[in-house]
């Protein structure tokens, strides 16, 4: 089995989809493994949806590119929309389903919901949304470990205020632990 | 007595004639009588007795023709 | 060893910086701004000169004067504003002026779109502005090459006293992954010909202005040695699964990175592919091309342009191999891309 | 016997390839002359420009440089930043300065660049032949203005002590001429002024010099210099048009 994992993050702008797949390759690079972050370029700079591709593997990175990849974390529908059938087959789709409200179309996916945005209301952090599925997406993958994770908080997050540091910690956590707890 | 003499680096000169026009004592003229390097009559002066040094041919002279030396 | 992640556009600004360079002079264009706005953050706290020029004119005549010092000056534009520095390009050249030139390159012709593009190739190659003269080229394919050839254009630069360029797509310039920070440079050559005051010296000029015609074509000769030498010493390429490949890629850039995935994918799937990636793209590795062609069945150019380094690849095959290519525009192919054009050509020669 | 007019030390011996009469080779020796008596030739450097003094560098006995066409101040902008310590001066004809150069000059003086700019204003473009410049006068004729320059096609002449003194970053800016002695000697007072205050870091600083061009106005060079006073001077007024002291 290949350690070379490819994840797509797509959602509209602002709603930190380069910051939460930024927080992934600086983990990925804080737990020792080789990593390229692509954001959206170009065409498809314009057009609401942010998107950004992370590759995370033990070997050399080859391409930061791919049609295909291994798995999609939704952060709105038209995101759904457009990246459904880009998935590899047997991939795995991570929806907030707070912003979708209908059902992957593809049966050969693992789809695995969030209510994102209703977590990130009860925390009265609404800016947070992102951490929680980031969170929930860690827990449930590995694709970095989730102490690992912890572990580079500061270092990610340096030069923020300690306030903001700590609302994304407990964010994180929050989605660390639906996924414990739900899936 | 002049109190002024005037030197003339004869092969540089391309005879504008500006030192002629602004001489204030109008004792500079074109040496009919040589041609230089350049295919000119160059400047020189008539009658050395009467130059003040004023170093005025010198200022408007655009060649570096003309160096002044004065009492 | 520290590994600091980083953009593509960052690492080569921080390579830059590592490699000595005191002098940024630019104009903002996308996607190269970033080159500039790291600079503009750093090079004041360390004793630098960094101005935003009134244009793109101005900011290669800026390094014109700049390098004029002896100080290791660098700038960085893409496509449009790239032409607008050709004549620049051309006096720097001919005033043998070391400096780097970055063209984080987007699409043209015209305005064009600020997709990654590989489509200054031409421009680049063969000098760009009037007159007879060529630049160093180098096109980095990783965030890591972004920094290790900005550090060794500097040192090229200063070695031929030429401008050397870096061509980089927008994508790897927006791209980030870990890069492990260099030691800086401290060795540097010295520059007696440099226009800093003539303190105990006589005075030194800097001069582009050749009127007769022997001088002229003295200079002309000299150039042409210098460009010889550099051809000579220079070419860098990066071979990789070339030893019983029958089809053959050429590509550059963060492309050629991508393609090193497709020839994976199209070896498992049966097909004998491999890959020359030129470093610099002048001057041409042209001995890498010559090599395949006595061993390979084809050769395929994959570049984001409409055909530009094929051309340099049919010269140096010489028309012992067939060249084909394959291109696309504004957008960076994926590796599954090329990995069908691969099997294609497989299937269509017989080698599967 | 002392001497009171000799070629200073900051010009080569080489001779000027100038047209008899131009007064390039006069301003030429006035810049050498003020760097002669402030005694910063081996702390300056020269750069000249495209045009007739294109070949300049042959005759400051300092570090030269020869720009491309109008980019002289961009040039001595990076150097001067570089090179703190150093006096820059650009030497410009009207073409190059006020046409083609125009964007690097006056975002030079805006950035207030520590540079001495010597301007030489005289109408027209010598070396290509005697073609219309942005200074070119109201009526007068040039190769491509056989007609005369009209206001209505061709437009306005460039008052660019005028224009250059307006911008905060201008320090010293200057018109002068050279078509009689008391001219001369006020011209290389301010040459001598803007070198100074360069020195004192004080801003750009510009010398604009209205000059002659006899070979393309079709005059001898005692009737050019008239032709300044008479012409030049009612529509380029002399004086000092910005002198900041701080």
């Amino acid at each position: 089995m290949e350690s070379e994992k490819q994840i797509l993050f797509a959602g509209f702008g602002g709603q930190g989809v380069l910051s939460m797949s930024k927080f992934l390759a600086y983990a990925a690079m804080g737990a020792g493994k080789n990593v390229t972050w692509v954001p959206s370029y170009g065409a498809e700079m314009r057009g609401g949806t942010a998107n950004c591709l992370v590759t995370i593997a033990n070997e050399e990175i080859s391409s930061p590119l791919t049609e295909n990849p291994l798995m999609a974390i939704i952060m709105n529908k038209p995101s759904l929309e457009r990246f459904e059938n880009k998935v590899q087959p047997d991939g795995t789709l991570f929806v907030n389903s707070s912003m979708v409200d209908r059902k992957c179309r593809r049966d050969d996916l693992t789809v695995l919901e969030v209510p994102v945005n209703q977590l990130a209301e009860e925390l009265d952090n609404l800016r947070g949304a992102n951490m929680i599925l980031l969170g929930a997406y860690l827990e449930k993958t590995r694709v970095v470990e989730v102490e690992d994770a912890l572990e580079h908080f500061e270092q990610i997050f340096s030069g923020k205020r300690k306030e903001i540091i700590q609302k994304n910690r407990q964010a994180f956590l929050a989605g660390v632990e639906y996924a414990r707890n739900n899936w | 007595m002049a109190r002024g003499r005037v030197i003339f680096l004869a092969e540089r000169c391309k005879a504008c004639g500006l030192c002629v026009e602004f001489c204030p004592k109008n004792i500079l003229v074109f040496d009919d009588h040589t041609i230089n390097v350049l295919g000119f009559h160059p400047v020189m002066l008539l009658q050395p007795d009467e130059c003040t040094g004023c170093g005025i041919c010198g200022l408007m002279c655009p060649d570096l023709v003309i160096q002044v030396e004065r009492e | 060893m520290k590994k600091v992640l980083m953009k593509g556009n960052e690492a080569l600004a921080e390579g830059a910086l590592i490699a000595g360079c005191r002098g940024f002079f630019g104009y903002p264009i996308t996607p190269s701004s970033e080159i500039a706005e790291y600079m503009a953050r750093k090079l004041p706290k360390i004793g630098g000169a960094f101005i935003q020029a009134e244009s793109e004119l101005a900011a290669i005549n800026m390094i014109y004067g700049g390098s004029s010092t002896g100080t290791r000056v660098m700038t960085a534009s893409s496509g449009p504003g790239i032409s607008l520095k050709q004549e620049g390009i051309s006096f720097i050249s001919e005033a043998e002026l070391p400096c780097l030139i970055v063209n984080v390159s987007r699409g043209g012709p015209g305005l064009g779109g600020i997709q990654p593009s590989q489509a200054d190739y031409f421009q680049a190659t063969r000098g760009g502005g009037h007159g007879d003269y060529r630049i160093i080229v180098l096109a980095p394919s990783s965030s890591q090459e972004m920094m290790d050839l900005a550090i060794l254009a500097f040192e090229l630069a200063d070695k031929y006293r030429t401008p050397v360029m870096i061509m980089a797509e927008g994508t790897l310039g927006n791209l980030m992954e870990p890069v492990i920070v260099r030691e800086a440079v401290t060795e540097f050559l010295d520059k007696p010909w440099a226009t800093t005051g003539c303190v105990g010296r006589k005075p030194n000029v800097i001069n582009t202005l050749h009127l007769s015609q022997e001088e002229l074509e003295g200079r002309n000769r000299h150039l042409t040695e210098k460009y010889k030498m550099i051809s000579k010493n220079e070419k860098r390429a990066e071979s990789f699964l070339l030893d019983d490949a029958e089809i053959v890629v050429v590509a550059f850039g963060l492309l050629a990175r991508i393609i090193k995935k497709s020839v994976m994918e199209a070896r498992k799937k049966g097909v004998k592919a491999g890959l020359i990636r030129p470093v610099t793209l002048w001057p041409f590795p042209d001995e890498h091309i010559q090599a395949v062609s006595r061993t390979a069945r084809t050769i395929l150019s994959v570049e984001i342009n409409m055909g530009q380094m094929v051309e340099d690849i049919r010269l140096a095959a010489g028309g012992k191999i067939p060249v084909e290519f394959y291109g696309r525009i504004g957008f960076t192919p994926n590796p599954e891309e090329i990995t069908r054009q691969l099997l294609f050509i497989a299937e269509r020669e017989g080698l599967l | 016997m002392k001497t009171v007019f000799k070629k200073p030390e900051s010009l080569t011996d080489a001779k000027f390839h100038y047209c008899p009469g131009c007064s390039h080779g006069i301003i030429h020796r006035l810049i050498a002359e003020c760097l002669d008596e402030l005694k910063i030739r081996e702390q300056t450097i020269g750069i000249c420009p495209v045009g007739c003094s294109v070949l300049a560098y042959e005759y400051f006995n300092c570090d030269m440089l020869e720009a491309a066409h109008g980019r002289a101040p961009a040039i001595a902008t990076a150097m001067k930043r570089l090179l703190p310590d150093r006096y820059l001066f650009t030497y410009q004809g009207d073409g190059d300065l006020a046409s083609i150069g125009m964007g690097e000059i006056v975002h030079a003086s805006l950035r207030g660049e520590k540079i001495t700019v010597i301007f030489v204003n005289n109408t027209l473009y010598g070396m290509t032949g005697g073609q219309m410049a942005p200074t070119t006068l109201l009526g007068q004729v040039t190769t491509t203005s056989p007609y005369g320059r009209s206001k209505d096609w061709e437009g306005y002449p460039a008052k660019m002590a005028e224009l250059l003194a307006q911008n905060e970053g201008s320090a010293y800016i200057c018109r002068t001429a050279v078509n009689d002695p008391p001219n001369v000697v006020k011209t290389k007072r301010a040459i001598k002024k803007a070198l100074q205050t360069q020195a004192r870091g004080l801003g750009f600083s510009m010398v604009e010099v209205l000059s002659t061009c006899p070979t393309n106005w079709g005059l001898s060079p005692v009737e050019a210099m008239k032709w300044v006073e008479e012409n030049m001077i009612p529509y380029y007024p002399l004086g000092e048009f910005k002198v900041k002291e701080e």
